[in-house]
């Protein structure tokens, strides 16, 4: 594999880890949704690469998939259900932006200096590949743990998703009905998440996680 | 063997028709389990005359152990324990079962804990015997909440589960240090294995605390008093004469059998506990008016006593000096038998005061020799017999201890140098209270005029209770007439642990008791007996026939001015008082505070005690305190919030993470 | 093959049955039949294996496993039968919702056996994120306030940490990939154990942590335990009691597998400390939390995150008497587990509530219940005559031999454990009689049977069955 | 071996001759007393006549008694009675001196000591309690200490046989030792509280608050006081010949083992009545010089007899040399 695949390679995963930066900044609802689109798109963007790079046709697939599904079906659909729920224009207030940001770093850090060791005989792409892929689901993660809405909380957990396809992606010859089954469960997961934002919604007029730690069973 | 197993069998099936037939079961259950029980106490007399120690093994439990059972001397001894209390109960059961309330609940449960404490006696190897040893703790459990609407009956038990199970644990941490970690779990291999110094010790400071806390050796008692008050009396009986026995038993079978020889060492601490828990425990008896309780209090002492025996054994032991070990270790288990028997008996009397009066607390109670004649005589051979009082039984194991004591070897050791007259000195002043405490019992409870109303219209109860209690009764004095029996009867044990036996008794003339040598000390029951016998009917057919024998009768004298209201007789705490004074005050933290209205108020003056129990203030308290405080402060947890609980998750990773960072 | 069938296609035809089928009573029957039929298919496993292909294994290690959860699948379809019929007279449950928990049931069984036999880490993967979310649906059914907290807190957790999983499962590929190369070699059990000694252990540790905690938090290893709890608490009883006994069996399966690898490769990371570490955690963590307990079933399932613990544990301690006990005392605790979840069901429904101060003297007012849910605490804390003592009894015993600390640090909790259990119990079961006592109707049968069983392996496990386990103990290292 | 019939006749004569001497020996410490308070005081026959007064007359008996009440009298004599027997007055090692050692001896006065506190509490009234509870009081401390004057002895002589005791110590071979000196000592204070004796307890008090012993036999009448009161003298009597026993061996007969030799018993018969003689008078100068104490200064005295008793044992447990 000559340089400039590699690098290119390179900059998709790390514009990936960037847009997850960008996600965690961004403080308002359907911009947030914006950005979950570009996190897929990138990552739509990279599979592809790798899949020509690896001249692993199944994974353009995958790459079809990511693109239709993750950054243009379901941030779709949450942007309809963020209308209906009436959530446009929430601005969430994630305390102190900034040490989040940081601790941001810090996981990036982390997950490079844990990816190092790994031996060379797996081939420097995967290795920087995983690496990446590495902060970005630390990096969804700790963005769960920021925010308190239920919608951005999905959010979060799809980039983290998007994390875990990358991986996949810079896997080589990772078969294809897993592939299938792993996008398809993604989905489901998708789906109860819209019946439960809705059933949530019905119950506690609100999407504001703090209505449902009101409720939480033993305290009677 | 096989004879036992059977016999353990028949009892859990017998548990069966307790639970189905209820009520009406009463006389098929106590029936059945006293002609089971008579037969297993004849196979433990058989095996404890035996040749060969018999063996078996069934493919029961973990398969690549086997069940092994075994039924040697010690086995055979205990077993005759553990049966004759069954015996005595299920007789007392016949009669005294009829009362109770809830009778399916005692009647599924009491086979089933004879059973249970049967099996744990022939068990060979750790798991066997563990099983029959938490199985032993949980039947009882179920037996002490037979009475479950007493809120206080509910703490109790639950106290006991809590200290049973941490005596199973501990056990279980003895044997796992034994097997190894290839699991050698039968008996016959942790023998073969012999442990370091260093293991064996270990070993036997979590043997001492695993089966203390059953026996009910300070500071693990505390569940006793509580425990064994709340079953029904008869059950009261078995825990307090046969359960705390097979404690003693599983101590002996590890302490002398399985670990082998012992460290010096490990002999002081079993006299310092087992002084401690005499002194302790009958000072704890004084100062209760709960009969029951009393009663209870007095076995953690009786317990104490043993494990004196037992000490000394290990140091004579220890010490190479195997003649005065077969001494002291039939003098414990003389003392374990006679406390089976009388500790029944007193129980049974107290039962039967229940059923009559309804009352446990004495200082309601009184006069109830006019009104159970019968029940009263038992009683008092029984207090008279654990007061150690000659010609009775419990004299001999006493005068036995001490013989040892005295026995006094060339002890390199000073420990035992100084804790052995120690000993003598605590067993001596227990011997002293315990006379106290049961002349209290008696005194306060059967004697002078009745303190309420159901003490003054009791009546006698049935005759199977009486049969069971004068029964006992009888065994009291023909142990104390004849000890050379049971002596003899447990020279076999004697050398199957220690490899020496004491002299034969019953050859010497007189049938007198010589442990060690006719000019060292002789004792002879028989002949004490006739001369008291002989001089008492002598003095009175003297009297009677040259002096008068005319009586009046006419009411007390009482210095002149009697008083008729049986409230101004001594009371139970009254009796203790001056002990109290000079005992308790220091020991018990006992307090009186003295109530005096001024001049001309006619508000009448009161006196108020107040005891403590310093141990219970000491460990238990502070451990629940500390349970409750970690409890609470956990307990936020549980109301946290989803992003909470997800930045648990995220340390977690993030951590393993950093720690294989730094590994690498 | 046809045993196959009976294990995941049955229920995959049961749930689209019971989708379309209004009637409950005939559903519920359906459900029992066809779990049935599924139990007896799994039974067959063992005379009778389908070969070993790319994507199933049926081999010493998951029989057991998947016996054990068409048994349990099919008793609690039993009581379920007896249990719903309760909850749509007090209306808390309509026909449709019934029909959907039909359906879900055997999706979720349909999810179990599949993450059982399957013979590939991804497919596996999706196997279990199936029956998540199957149970995440069921536990939301009541759609009460709390119910609904619970089954979302249940979601979000779970889906995180089968995310994780996911994460590792794809480093466990890659860390393969440069042994044995790409494709569905590179996913099957049977190659990758194989092959395992040449796998790259950087990677292979890394991917071990993300399993550890992806999985331990289906296990419901503290502290990624949080969901366990309330989804117990707010759901159906008969989804608790399949909860406690299958679900986490199935992540912790599904843990035990990874080990094997890491065990195999030379220069992985011991997985042993990491499992003893966090499975003492939780024994200690739950055992404390079991104090302030007041809703019962909440309770029980600390008691499970209690038990995990020490199953992890001895998995962690590993030797042939460690993995015994651990797969002793996992199988004890499925049983036993349901069955206390069996009579706590009808207790929540006698009472009309699952708050334990409402409940009192049960011993007396219902014998038979009161005593099964004595016997079911007896048993889960490990004492005589059942089967759990044999499992703990192995567990301390062979520690304390080699770590006399560690043991001591289980002892504890064991003891907290039975402290709290028999407080609470000891409350519920006797004193005066609170709460209603009205009779239920109620199935016993699968609960005796359950308690039968255990109490039969108390006190004689056959040896074929220990041979048996002590063989798949030597497979686990 | 000495013909049988004689040596029962040795033991016989033992057993009359304690119950015949008994009165005798309280007579006479009652007349040193009152000697001593410049009263002339009854004649040292006295107590004979009180004897036969006593039992002549007719048994006036609480209505409540019950029958417990009525034969401990002559319980608690034949116990004493036979404790009496065990201890060699002239003549050591009779022929049933070793029905019982000392701690049986012991053993058989706290029998008795446990039967009178019942009597005493049989009627149910306050005197009987007050007597009852005190004397299980002062008997917890006494006991214990007695019993480890016993464990002294026997660690010295190893034996609580009383006869070998009496013969070791006779033959001089202890020699002088610390731990006996502290048993002496102790088992006086012992003696004394036992007997209720000043200054535990005032034989002669009719003020019923002081009273220890008087107080639990207070209901007592006729016959059964007789008893009581002959019990109480051989208890006396007992001690002291105990304590000579132990103490002053000398001139005491060899006994039962070898010959017996009627002149050899007539010599310890004489020396017997010396010491007892002595050991009256001294009790009575002691009785007079000293004031009795408050019930609850009791047991400090008998504390420093008990912690006697044990340091003489932890002396010889330590050291065999002293």
């Amino acid at each position: 594999m000559h340089a400039i695949s590699f690098d290119v390679a390179k900059i998709l995963a790390g514009s990936l880890v960037l847009t997850s930066f960008l996600m965690i900044y961004q403080v308002r609802l359907l911009a947030l949704l914006n950005v979950l689109g570009v996190h897929a798109f990138v990552l739509a963007l990279a599979v592809a690469w790798q899949a020509h790079v690896q001249a692993a046709p199944e994974l353009y697939i995958t790459a079809a998939i990511t693109l239709i599904f993750k950054s243009a079906l379901i941030p779709e659909a949450l942007r309809r259900i963020v209308v209906r729920l009436g959530l446009h224009r929430e601005i969430e207030n994630v305390t102190s932006l900034g040490l989040v940001m940081l601790a941001g770093v810090g996981l990036v850090a982390l997950s490079l200096e844990v990816m190092l060791p790994v031996t060379a005989q797996a081939d420097p792409l995967t290795r920087t590949d995983i690496a990446l892929a590495l902060s970005v689901v630390l990096l969804g993660l700790l963005m769960m743990v920021t925010r308190r809405n239920a919608v951005s909380q999905v959010a979060a957990f799809l980039s983290l998703e998007n994390g875990i396809d990358l991986a996949a992606a810079g896997a080589r010859g990772m078969p294809l009905v897993v592939e299938i089954s792993i996008a398809f469960s993604v989905l489901v997961a998708f789906l109860v998440i819209g019946v439960f934002l809705f059933r949530i919604r019905e119950r506690f007029d609100t999407v504001d996680m703090h209505a449902l730690d009101a409720f939480r069973g033993d305290r009677k | 063997m096989i004879a036992t197993l059977f016999g353990i069998l028949a009892f859990l099936v017998l548990g069966l028709i307790g639970v189905f037939r209820g009520r009406d079961a009463n006389g098929i259950v106590y029936g059945a389990s006293l002609g089971i029980s008579a037969a297993l106490g004849i196979v433990g007399l058989r095996a404890l005359f035996g040749a060969a120690p018999a063996t078996l093994v069934l493919p029961l439990g973990l398969p690549w152990i086997g069940a092994h059972f075994r039924l040697d001397a010690l086995a055979g001894f205990f077993l005759l324990v553990v049966n004759l209390g069954g015996v005595g109960a299920s007789l007392y059961g016949i009669g005294h079962g009829r009362h109770e309330r809830d009778a399916a609940r005692v009647l599924a449960f009491y086979p089933w804990f004879l059973a249970t404490l049967n099996l744990v006696v022939v068990a060979d190897d750790a798991f066997t015997f563990l099983f029959a040893w938490e199985l032993m703790s949980v039947v009882s459990w179920a037996l002490v909440l037979a009475h479950h609407r007493d809120p206080a009956n509910i703490r109790a038990g639950f106290v006991y589960l809590v200290m049973a199970s941490l005596s199973g644990l501990v056990l279980l941490l003895v044997f796992g240090l034994l097997a190894g970690a290839n699991g050698g779990y039968a008996f016959t291999l942790m023998r073969a294995a012999r442990p370091t110094p260093g293991i064996a010790g270990v070993a036997f400071v979590l043997a001492l605390l695993g089966t203390g806390a059953k026996a009910g050796l300070m500071p693990l008692h505390a569940w006793l008093p509580l425990a064994h008050p709340a079953a029904p009396s008869h059950v009261s009986a078995l825990m307090s004469g046969v359960m705390t026995k097979v404690a003693i038993y599983a101590f002996v079978r590890i302490a002398f059998d399985v670990l082998g020889d012992l460290s010096q060492w490990s002999a002081v601490v079993v006299l310092a506990l087992g002084g401690a828990t005499a002194g302790l425990g009958i000072l704890h008896a004084l100062m209760e008016s709960d009969l029951k309780r009393l009663l209870a209090y007095s076995t953690v002492e009786n317990v104490g006593i043993i494990f004196i025996g037992l000490g000394l054994a290990m140091a004579f032991r220890a010490s190479g000096f195997a003649a005065g070990a077969a001494l002291a270790l039939t003098a414990a288990l003389f003392h374990v038998f006679n406390h089976a028997i009388y500790k029944s008996l007193l129980f049974f009397g107290a039962g039967a005061v229940l059923s009559a009066t309804g009352e446990r607390d004495m200082e309601r109670l009184g006069g109830l020799i006019h009104r159970l004649p019968q029940t009263s005589f038992a009683m008092l051979i029984g207090c008279a017999a654990i007061a150690a009082l000659p010609p009775l039984n419990g004299f001999v194991s006493e005068w036995l201890t001490f013989q040892a004591i005295l026995l006094r070897p060339a002890l390199p050791q000073w420990g035992l140098k100084l804790m052995i007259p120690a000993d003598g000195a605590l067993l001596a002043l227990t011997a002293a209270l315990t006379g106290a405490c049961f002349v209290k019992l008696f005194g306060i409870a059967f004697l002078g005029r009745p303190r309420s109303d159901a003490a003054r219209d009791a009546h006698e109860v049935d005759r199977f209770s009486r049969a069971a209690m004068l029964g006992a009764a009888l065994l009291c004095l023909l142990l104390g007439l004849l000890p050379g029996v049971l002596v003899d009867a447990l020279a076999p044990v004697a050398r199957e642990l220690l490899g020496v036996r004491l002299a034969e008794q019953m050859a010497l003339p007189w049938l007198s008791l010589i442990p060690i040598a006719a000019v060292r000390s002789s004792y002879n029951g028989l002949l004490v007996f006739l001369f008291i016998v002989l001089a008492t009917s002598l003095t009175i057919l003297a009297i009677h026939r040259f002096a008068s024998r005319a009586i009046r009768r006419a009411p007390a004298w009482d210095c002149g001015f009697p008083d008729t209201s049986p409230i101004t007789q001594y009371t139970g705490a009254s009796f203790a008082q001056p002990i109290r004074r000079v005992f308790a005050a220091s020991l018990l933290g006992a307090r009186e505070t003295v109530f005096m209205p001024p001049p001309g108020d006619m508000a009448p003056a009161r006196i108020e005690k107040t005891l403590s129990d310093p141990l219970w203030e000491a460990l238990y308290a502070p451990l629940g305190v500390w349970i409750a405080w970690l409890a609470d402060r956990l307990n936020h947890l549980q109301f946290l919030t989803i992003r909470r609980y997800l930045a648990f998750v995220f340390v977690a990773l993030v951590a393993l993470l950093l720690a294989l960072a730094l590994w690498q | 093959m046809i045993t196959l069938i009976g294990v995941l296609g049955v229920p995959l035809i049961a749930a689209a049955l019971l989708a379309v089928i209004p009637d409950y009573r005939l559903s519920a029957r359906l459900n029992g039949v066809m779990s049935f039929i599924a139990f007896v298919a799994a039974t067959l496993l063992f005379w009778r294996r389908p070969a070993i292909g790319d994507f199933i294994l049926v081999d010493d290690l998951n029989v057991v496993f998947i016996v054990l959860s068409t048994f349990v699948g099919f008793t609690t379809s039993v009581f379920s039968a007896s249990y719903i019929g309760h909850e749509l007279e007090t209306g808390r449950l309509t026909p449709a919702y019934l029909r959907f928990y039909h359906a879900m049931f055997q999706v979720m069984m349909f999810g179990m056996n599949l993450a059982l036999v399957s013979n590939n880490i991804g497919l596996m993967w999706v196997a279990v994120e199936l029956a998540t979310l199957s149970t995440v649906m069921m536990v939301g059914i009541y759609r009460t306030h709390e119910a609904l907290e619970a089954a979302w807190k249940y979601f979000i957790l779970g889906s995180v940490g089968i995310a994780l999983a996911l994460f590792g499962t794809i480093l466990v590929y890659l860390a393969a990939h440069s042994e044995i190369g790409g494709g569905l070699d590179g996913m099957a059990w049977t190659v990758l154990v194989a092959h395992a000694r040449g796998f790259d252990p950087a990677l292979l540790d890394i991917a071990f942590v993300f399993l550890l905690i992806g999985y331990g938090t289906k296990v419901g290893l503290a502290p990624m335990h949080a969901w366990l709890p309330d989804a117990h608490a707010e759901g159906p009883t008969p989804i608790s009691a399949v909860l406690s006994g299958l679900l986490l069996n199935v992540a912790l399966y599904a843990l035990l597998r990874f080990k094997m690898l890491l065990a195999a490769c030379p220069g992985g990371i011991a997985p042993g400390p990491l499992m003893i570490t966090l499975g003492l955690v939780s024994l200690l963590f739950a055992s404390v939390m079991l104090y302030r307990r007041r809703d019962i079933k909440r309770m029980f399932a600390y008691s499970s995150i209690e038990h995990m613990g020490i199953i992890v544990f001895a998995f962690g301690m590993a030797g042939p008497l460690g993995n015994f006990a651990g797969l002793l005392q996992m199988v004890m605790h499925s049983l036993t587990k349901s069955a206390i979840f069996f009579s706590v069901g009808h207790v929540a429904q006698i009472k009309g509530t699952q708050r334990i101060a409402e409940m009192g003297g049960l011993a007396e007012s219902h014998p038979l219940l009161g005593w099964s849910l004595i016997a079911g605490v007896a048993a889960i804390t490990g004492l005589p005559p059942f089967g759990v003592f044999a499992s703990e009894f192995l567990v301390v015993s062979s520690t304390f031999a080699r770590q006399p600390v560690l043991a001591a640090l289980l002892v504890l909790g064991l003891l907290l454990a039975l402290g709290a259990l028999f407080m609470r119990v000891s409350a519920i079961a006797f004193g005066p009689v609170r709460g209603p006592a009205g009779p239920v109707q109620a199935s016993y049968l699968p609960m005796f049977a359950h308690l039968a069983l255990v109490l039969i392996a108390g006190v004689y496990l056959p040896a074929p069955l220990v041979a048996w386990f002590q063989h798949v103990a030597a497979l686990l290292g | 071996m000495p013909p049988l019939f004689v040596s029962f006749l040795a033991q016989g004569g033992q057993m009359a001759f304690v119950l015949l001497a008994a009165p005798l020996f309280t007579g006479f410490v009652r007349k040193v007393k009152a000697r001593l308070q410049r009263r002339r005081g009854a004649s040292i026959m006295q107590p004979y006549r009180d004897l036969r007064r006593l039992i002549g007359k007719e048994a006036v008996v609480a209505d409540n008694a019950s029958w417990l009440f009525r034969t401990a009298p002559y319980l608690i004599f034949a116990l004493i009675w036979v404790a009496a027997s065990l201890v060699p007055t002239f003549a050591s090692g009779l022929m049933f001196s070793w029905t019982g050692d000392l701690i049986a001896i012991i053993a058989l006065l706290g029998a008795a000591r446990f039967l009178l506190a019942l009597a005493g509490l049989d009627i149910g009234t306050g005197f009987g309690g007050i007597g009852a509870s005190r004397e299980m009081m002062i008997s917890s401390l006494a006991e214990p200490a007695m019993l480890m004057i016993v464990v002294t002895l026997a660690l010295i002589v190893g034996s609580t046989q009383l006869a070998t005791i009496a013969e070791f110590l006779r033959s001089g071979a202890a020699g002088l030792r610390v731990s006996l000196a502290l048993a002496l000592f102790a088992l006086v204070i012992v003696a004394l509280a036992e007997n209720g004796r000043f200054p535990v307890d005032n034989p002669a008090t009719h003020l019923e608050l002081t009273m220890v012993h008087e107080a639990m036999v207070l209901e007592y009448s006729a016959r059964h006081l007789a008893m009581l009161e002959l019990a109480a003298w051989l208890k006396l009597l007992l001690t002291m010949s105990l304590i000579a026993a132990i103490f002053f061996p000398f001139g005491m007969a060899g006994g039962g083992d070898g010959a017996i030799d009627l002149g050899g018993f007539a010599r310890g018969a004489l020396a017997w009545g010396g010491k007892l003689v002595v050991a009256g008078a001294l009790l009575g100068v002691f009785e007079t010089a000293i004031a009795k104490m408050r019930v609850f200064r009791v047991p400090g005295l008998l504390g420093i007899a008990l912690m006697l008793g044990l340091l003489g044992t932890l002396l010889l447990y330590v050291s065999r040399g002293l």
